[in-house]
């Protein structure tokens, strides 16, 4: 079913419709009859008169034109003022009344522009060549050849029909009949009135009548570095030919790529038919390849560098009186040469069709909305070819690619569905009764797991090197960990500590942590309780030294000046300094201690007590109390030829190993169950992890 | 009962909040978040406490109450007292945006002297050191055998002196930048880089895996430890002992 | 003068000559470095976050700035000056916590003179560099409520972390987040390669600024540390040599 | 070169960084400065003490700046800031008992044993189970080579150092102890000297930026 175009808003109506459905304006004519009820809801609310202007027979269309004249007056005083004096207003109303009554005359000639009485010369006296301009003659000269190809061409047909016939017809041999079919052909009967198609970047789909978006072929990938890609690398679907509607993909599917062995030219390099130059060349090519050449459209952007016929060109260099500009032979290659044929005639009046709305209803000959360029026109047929290379073809493709890629929209990343952590779950699961379920083997009478026999060779040394201590001078004591390593650390170092509190050396404690100070003291508390070892006077506490590895640094050049006022002192010695405790009676410089002990889980921490403090300790021996995690980084030091680390403690095997080495009381038993099952259920995790990994992996060889 | 009821509540609070930190493995919920701005809290506190009274205090305070004026203006005074009490005036501009520009000299020292303690401490601390103990690593004593000492003993010495030069090397250059660049535009190392670089990433992984084993082993003690905390407190509210 | 490192000074001193060397030829000869996964995606991922209106979090770790473990966090603000110009225009501009007060007022410099540079310093917010706790588990533990109030989609952790860094991974990975972790410590770098989507291992944490192309000297830098590596492997090879033939140095 | 502010940074950050480097390959206190200080190892004291001062007050500035966070999000009524009221007040609480008494009294140490031991033991226990979980993933989901070495050293250094898939008393003990040995101090201890190298590489690269001004992290 036909429809009308709105030319308030020009929304497609049915043909039957009266009143626009987007804008309501009036879509059918005037008709003299009509009751005045249907001439004001004709839509032409906009210059509605005021009621009193209502003329009463109501009947007579000039009248409400005059109406609408006298409303707009205040708009046409203005527009007067620039262009007519006022008694030259109702002057355009005769003429329309003459245009009115002999509508078959075609536009009145005095109103004609310069351009427009160029034009029908023309048309008249095709003899004249020097007046008439270059692009007319060939238009006629288009329209003489196009007169024979197509005789008979109906004269009312519809402009849209006629465009459609000038669509290629010769059948390029050896490729599948091109025209659309069936189904296809009622898409393209919609009058879609379009302006100068080119057809929308292909990148950007064509709004479809339902609205939903046509799915974009993705460009092949391809590396740089290869050969220009063959034509089957740019699918026909994706680029749609010019001046057709971009159809929805299904459709588009019997629309095949060319037969890869066609397009290979006589030394068997890829050919791409589109860009091949010259006349002569796209003879030889559609004998070889019998495609012709306006079935390979080009990408778009690309369409409009279209290609330019040597003998054009020609023309061109002979007319231009300047001298010729010297153009790089690419861009010389590149250069267009206008071959659109103008399909634009102005009909004569009779066959012009009758305004059907709007305010100049009824009326013949009114110009179109539209301008005269932005009428549809098609590439001409004989459109010669780009002289470019493949060079320049790869990097037109890249150019594409880049272009595409910038305004291709980055798809959003679908957020995973939030899945219940199943997996964890279990895992925590699988722990928590490993380490819990030990505290209920004395109940069952299960028997948990042996302690360690085995005695390590750098374990003895550092049993030696803590039972041979002097007394007369206290030990220092790094606490160089947080709180959250206290678990593990506070076990292990422990038993150093508790066989120093045996063996009743005094001990003095430090750190360059904040919380350091505070674990020093519950530690120590918790160790003096079960030997009567007091603050003050088995142990002390210096405190918290902030600054890292500088105040690492100035504590072991000079320890007096860098505490100044000590952490949680006995009442004794809260008044004075910490410095004035028996304790420190002979302490000047860090070398004056007899042992060093670093408890710490940082591997950074070790490597600046190890470095920093070397130039000052001199042959006091440094231990390093470990995190398990932190032994291959210390081990070094500990192994180097200049030994700069004594002695190392690392784990709870190693602690409980020394535990039962020092004739200390083994209270670990059920703590050394829960570590043995936890390790156990790790170790579990870690094979089952393995084994699912490797049987995938398995799976994956298998399919391939 | 404890002696002091103020150990004992310490030990129910603590037990509390364990059990609200160890909650978070079913997932995020208001107890962990609770006992999560809880501690962040009580451990802001206690490091601003501490910074004061082992550091700002004794330097910026202390001086004014025990020493007389006349030797804050000394030279003594001066390097002790009068400067730092300038960069401390000028760092505190930065709590005002506007005039946060001009704090900045005291952040330009900080920043000197951390940028001066990381090379000075990689150079002497790590590079020298590391670097000669891997040379040092094929000694005489390993390659040649000594009297009496059996043939497997040495032969294991032998490789793994080699197999440590080996993987230090081989780490050194998997973490080398620099590459040949491809046709493609892309970017590959040489065939021989190539090769110990893959030797290199097995001996990375291989270090990672001990590392990894080392940590996993001190959680698992922290875990149990906690869950003995647990045990310990129950019984004792249980057992009223 | 007695008590001269001589061997410190040269190496120093090698190390600002091949600087300024590199620096000089990388205009006539640049350079090619091999690709690193986790740089390459986060180009991707941060543009995706402003295009989709979430938060790009940068973490510089717990690290003091006057420690040696301030190497990595001066290098997370090479790589927070690249990712703020990205976004000073999105929606939600990136925030930098971290767990020492120092390091979050050089955060606070870092971003504010991007801003200028930007011509946006009307959009600049002062607590966007903050410190989160003063400890290290103070600081990893205000991660999860800071990552799920802020919307944050990429999570990039750059500095000084000790175990607790694989928590802090770990709460970025339950977020849903892109989690790229780097730092210099080996055994949290082991932690983190099991736990990070996109774990930095070794010294990759100190190439950001030159995969994030923050500057020409950046690029110089990574050429100056092979430089020197080719130059400690030799030294190795002929002091494992040298001391198999009894010469001890 | 624009002139600004950002060269007397510049110039504080260089001089300082340049005293203090030297401290490590001279024997500074054999150089004589006369005015403030005696030599220049006494001034580079003067200036890491002054590091240490100001890396204090900043500690402050980063409490302030923590304090004004939460307290916006209290005063907007953000989501969550009943959290934050949480926060402020035990902040405070321990701040004012921490300096009127000082924070080794009994109340601060009450609060720390009571909840910030506690607190990060357990968040250190939690990472047991993350932990386990990574390395379950990692061998599963990723599937190559390095990941499989990865685990399977794992693997072994837990069998070789303690009770688990096998006791310590067991046969097999001693040969999976001496492999963990194996692994530990040669193959690791390599590794680890490497990536020790590697990052001392970058660590000076990155501090040699600042010392020349390359990078200027304090601001313009």
């Amino acid at each position: 079913m036909a429809e009308i175009r709105c030319p308030m808003c020009s929304t497609m109506n049915p043909e039957t419709a009266e009143v626009c459905s987007n804008c309501e304006a009036r879509l059918t004519p005037l008709v003299s009859g009509m009751p005045p009820a249907d001439q004001q809801a004709s839509g032409v609310e906009g210059i509605k008169p005021a009621e009193s202007d209502v003329p009463s027979d109501g009947d007579d269309w000039l009248a409400n034109i005059r109406a609408g004249a006298i409303m707009g007056s205040g708009a046409e005083d203005n527009a007067a003022e620039t262009d007519e004096p006022d008694e030259a207003a109702p002057d355009w109303l005769g003429r329309l009344r003459e245009a009115d009554s002999s509508i078959d005359e075609g536009p009145p000639t005095e109103e004609i522009p310069d351009w427009m009485e160029d034009f029908l010369a023309a048309g008249d006296d095709v003899t004249e060549e020097e007046e008439v301009p270059e692009w007319l003659s060939r238009v006629r000269a288009r329209r003489e050849v196009q007169t024979d190809a197509q005789p008979g061409a109906g004269e009312d047909e519809d402009w849209i029909t006629r465009l459609r016939d000038e669509a290629p017809t010769e059948q390029p041999t050896g490729v599948e009949d091109l025209r659309p079919s069936p189904d296809v052909e009622e898409l393209t009967e919609q009058p879609a009135p379009q302006a100068l198609d080119l057809g929308p970047p292909p990148d950007v789909p064509a709004p479809t009548p339902q609205g939903e978006m046509v799915q974009e072929k993705p460009i092949p990938s391809y590396d740089a570095g290869d050969i220009a890609p063959s034509p089957e690398g740019i699918d026909d679907d994706f680029q749609p030919a010019v001046g057709e509607p971009i159809l929805p993909e299904e459709e588009m599917e019997w629309f095949p790529a060319p037969d890869e062995r066609e397009l290979l030219d006589a030394e068997g390099l890829p050919h791409v038919p589109a860009l091949l130059d010259g006349e002569t060349e796209e003879k030889a090519f559609t004998e070889i390849t019998g495609l012709d050449m306006d079935s390979i459209e080009l990408p778009d952007w690309l369409g409009e560098l279209k290609p330019s016929t040597p003998q054009a060109v020609q023309e061109e260099d002979d007319a231009a009186d300047l001298a010729p500009a010297t153009l790089p032979s690419w861009l010389e290659a590149m250069r267009p040469v206008d071959t659109f044929r103008s399909e634009v005639e102005i009909e004569s009046v009779e066959v012009q069709p009758v305004e059907s709305a709007g305010p100049l209803a009824g009326l013949r000959g009114v110009l179109m909305a539209e301008p005269v360029v932005a009428m549809p026109r098609t590439a001409s047929t004989a459109a010669a070819r780009l002289d470019v290379t493949e060079r320049q073809y790869a990097q037109a493709e890249l150019l594409q690619r880049l272009v595409e890629e910038e305004e291709k929209e980055i798809p959003p990343v679908k957020a995973e569905r939030r899945r219940l952590p199943l997996m964890r779950w279990a895992i925590a699961l699988i722990l928590l009764l490993a380490v819990i379920l030990p505290f209920g083997f004395n109940q069952l009478g299960v028997e948990g797991y042996a302690l360690p026999s085995a005695v390590s060779p750098d374990f003895s040394d550092l049993l030696n090197l803590v039972g041979s201590i002097p007394a007369d001078r206290p030990a220092l004591v790094v606490f160089d960990y947080t709180p959250g390593y206290s678990g593990e650390l506070n076990t292990v170092a422990g038993a150093l500590l508790e066989h120093a509190v045996m063996r009743s050396l005094p001990i003095v404690t430090v750190s360059t942590r904040p919380t350091g100070p505070p674990l020093a003291e519950g530690l120590l508390n918790q160790i003096g309780a079960d030997y009567g070892a007091v603050n003050g006077e088995s142990y002390l506490h210096l405190g918290y030294l902030s600054g890292g590895p500088t105040a690492v640094q100035l504590f072991a050049i000079a320890p007096r000046n860098v505490v100044l006022s000590g952490y949680h002192l006995p009442e004794s010695l809260s008044e004075g300094s910490v410095w004035g405790s028996p304790l420190l009676q002979g302490v000047q410089q860090l070398s004056d201690f007899n042992l060093v002990i670093v408890i710490t889980a940082g591997t950074d921490t070790a490597r600046t007590w190890a470095e920093q403090t070397h130039p000052w300790i001199g042959d006091t021996p440094l231990v390093m109390v470990l995190s398990a995690g932190a032994e291959p980084l210390v081990r070094p030091y500990f192994e180097a030829s200049e030994k700069r680390v004594d002695g190392i403690l690392t784990g709870l095997p190693a602690a409980v190993s020394y535990r039962q080495y020092s004739g200390l009381p083994l209270d670990t038993s059920v703590q050394w169950d829960a570590f043995g099952l936890g390790m156990l259920a790790v170790e579990l995790i870690l094979i089952a992890g393995g084994a699912y990994g490797v049987g995938l992996w398995l799976l994956r060889l298998r399919e391939r | 009962m404890p002696e002091l009821p103020l150990d004992f509540i310490e030990m129910i609070v603590a037990a509390f909040v364990t059990v609200m930190i160890l909650s978070y493995v079913i997932g995020d919920n208001v107890l962990f978040r609770i006992a999560t701005y809880l501690f962040i809290g009580i451990a802001s506190g206690f490091a601003g406490a501490i910074a004061w009274a082992n550091v700002v205090k004794p330097t910026l305070v202390q001086p004014l109450i025990d020493k007389e004026l006349v030797s804050l203006f000394s030279r003594e005074g001066a390097v002790t007292f009068l400067i730092p009490w300038m960069l401390v005036l000028f760092l505190l501009l930065k709590l005002s945006p506007r005039l946060s520009r001009f704090g900045s000299l005291p952040v330009a020292l900080l920043v000197g002297v951390g940028a001066a303690v990381v090379v000075g401490g990689s150079i002497t601390g790590t590079l020298i050191p590391q670097s000669r103990a891997a040379a040092e690593t094929l000694s005489q004593e390993i390659v040649f055998t000594t009297s009496g000492e059996p043939l497997s003993i040495w032969l294991e010495n032998l490789i793994s002196a080699l197999v440590l030069i080996l993987a230090t090397i081989s780490v050194l250059i998997y973490f080398r930048f620099s590459a040949q660049r491809e046709l493609t535009g892309g970017a590959r190392r040489s065939r021989i880089a190539e090769i110990f670089a893959y030797l290199g990433q097995i001996f990375i992984a291989v270090t990672f895996g001990v590392m990894y084993a080392g940590a996993l082993m001190a959680t698992i003690v922290v875990l149990a430890q906690r869950f003995q905390f647990l045990h310990d407190v129950l019984t004792q509210i249980v057992g009223g002992t | 003068m007695g008590g001269v490192d001589q061997i410190g000074l040269f190496i120093l001193l090698l190390f600002v000559g091949l600087l300024v060397f590199f620096v000089t030829i990388d205009r006539r000869r640049p350079a090619t470095f091999r690709p690193i996964r986790g740089y390459e995606a986060l180009k991707g991922v941060i543009e995706r976050a402003v295009e989709a209106g979430e938060r790009v979090h940068l973490s510089l770790g717990t690290g003091s700035v006057i420690g040696t473990d301030s190497a990595p966090a001066l290098a997370g603000l090479a790589i927070l000056t690249s990712i703020a110009e990205t976004t000073t225009m999105s929606d939600k501009p990136v925030v930098a916590t971290t767990g020492d007060g120092a390091m979050a007022i050089l955060a606070q410099d870092t971003l504010r003179r991007v801003y200028t540079e930007a011509r946006a310093l009307s959009r600049y917010s002062p607590i966007s560099g903050r410190m989160l706790g003063p400890t290290p588990f103070s600081y990893v533990a205000n991660l999860p409520i800071l990552l799920a109030s802020e919307d944050i989609s990429v999570h990039v952790l750059a500095g000084s972390f000790g175990a607790e860094g694989a928590l802090a991974a770990d709460f970025g990975e339950r977020q849903g987040s892109f989690v790229l972790a780097g730092t210099d410590d080996a055994q949290s770098q082991a932690l983190l390669y099991a736990t990070a989507e996109h774990p930095l291992i070794g010294e990759e944490i100190f190439a950001g600024g030159a995969y994030l192309n923050v500057g020409r000297v950046h690029r110089a830098s990574l050429r100056v540390q092979d430089a020197v590596r080719m130059l400690i492997i030799t030294g190795i090879v002929i002091g494992a040599v040298l001391s198999l033939l009894g010469v001890s140095f | 070169m624009k002139i600004g502010t950002y060269l007397l940074w510049a110039a504080m950050a260089v001089g300082t960084g340049i005293i203090v480097l030297l401290g490590y390959f001279v024997q500074l206190d054999q150089i004589p400065a006369d005015g403030l200080v005696r030599n220049i190892f006494e001034l580079r004291l003067l200036i890491m003490r002054w590091a240490v001062l100001l890396a204090a007050v900043s500690l402050g500035i980063g409490l302030y700046n923590l304090f004004l966070v939460h307290w916006t999000k209290i005063s907007k009524q953000e989501t969550g800031w009943k959290y934050s009221a949480v926060l402020i007040v035990t902040f405070v609480v321990t701040l004012i008992l921490g300096l009127v008494f000082g924070p080794d009294s009994r109340a601060v140490l009450f609060l720390f044993n009571s909840i910030q031991l506690p607190v990060e033991t357990s968040l250190s226990a939690l990472l047991a189970i993350t932990l386990s979980l990574a390395g379950f993933r990692l061998v599963a989901q990723r599937r190559d080579l390095i990941s499989l070495v990865f685990v399977g050293t794992a693997l072994l250094v837990l069998i070789g150092s303690g009770p688990g898939i096998i006791s310590t008393e067991s046969l097999f003990f001693g040969f999976f102890a001496g492999l963990r040995n194996w692994l530990v101090q040669v193959a690791a201890a390599g590794g680890a000297r490497g990536i020790l190298l590697g990052v001392a590489l970058g660590s000076i690269v990155t501090g040699l930026r600042v010392l020349l001004a390359v990078d200027r992290p304090y601001g313009e």
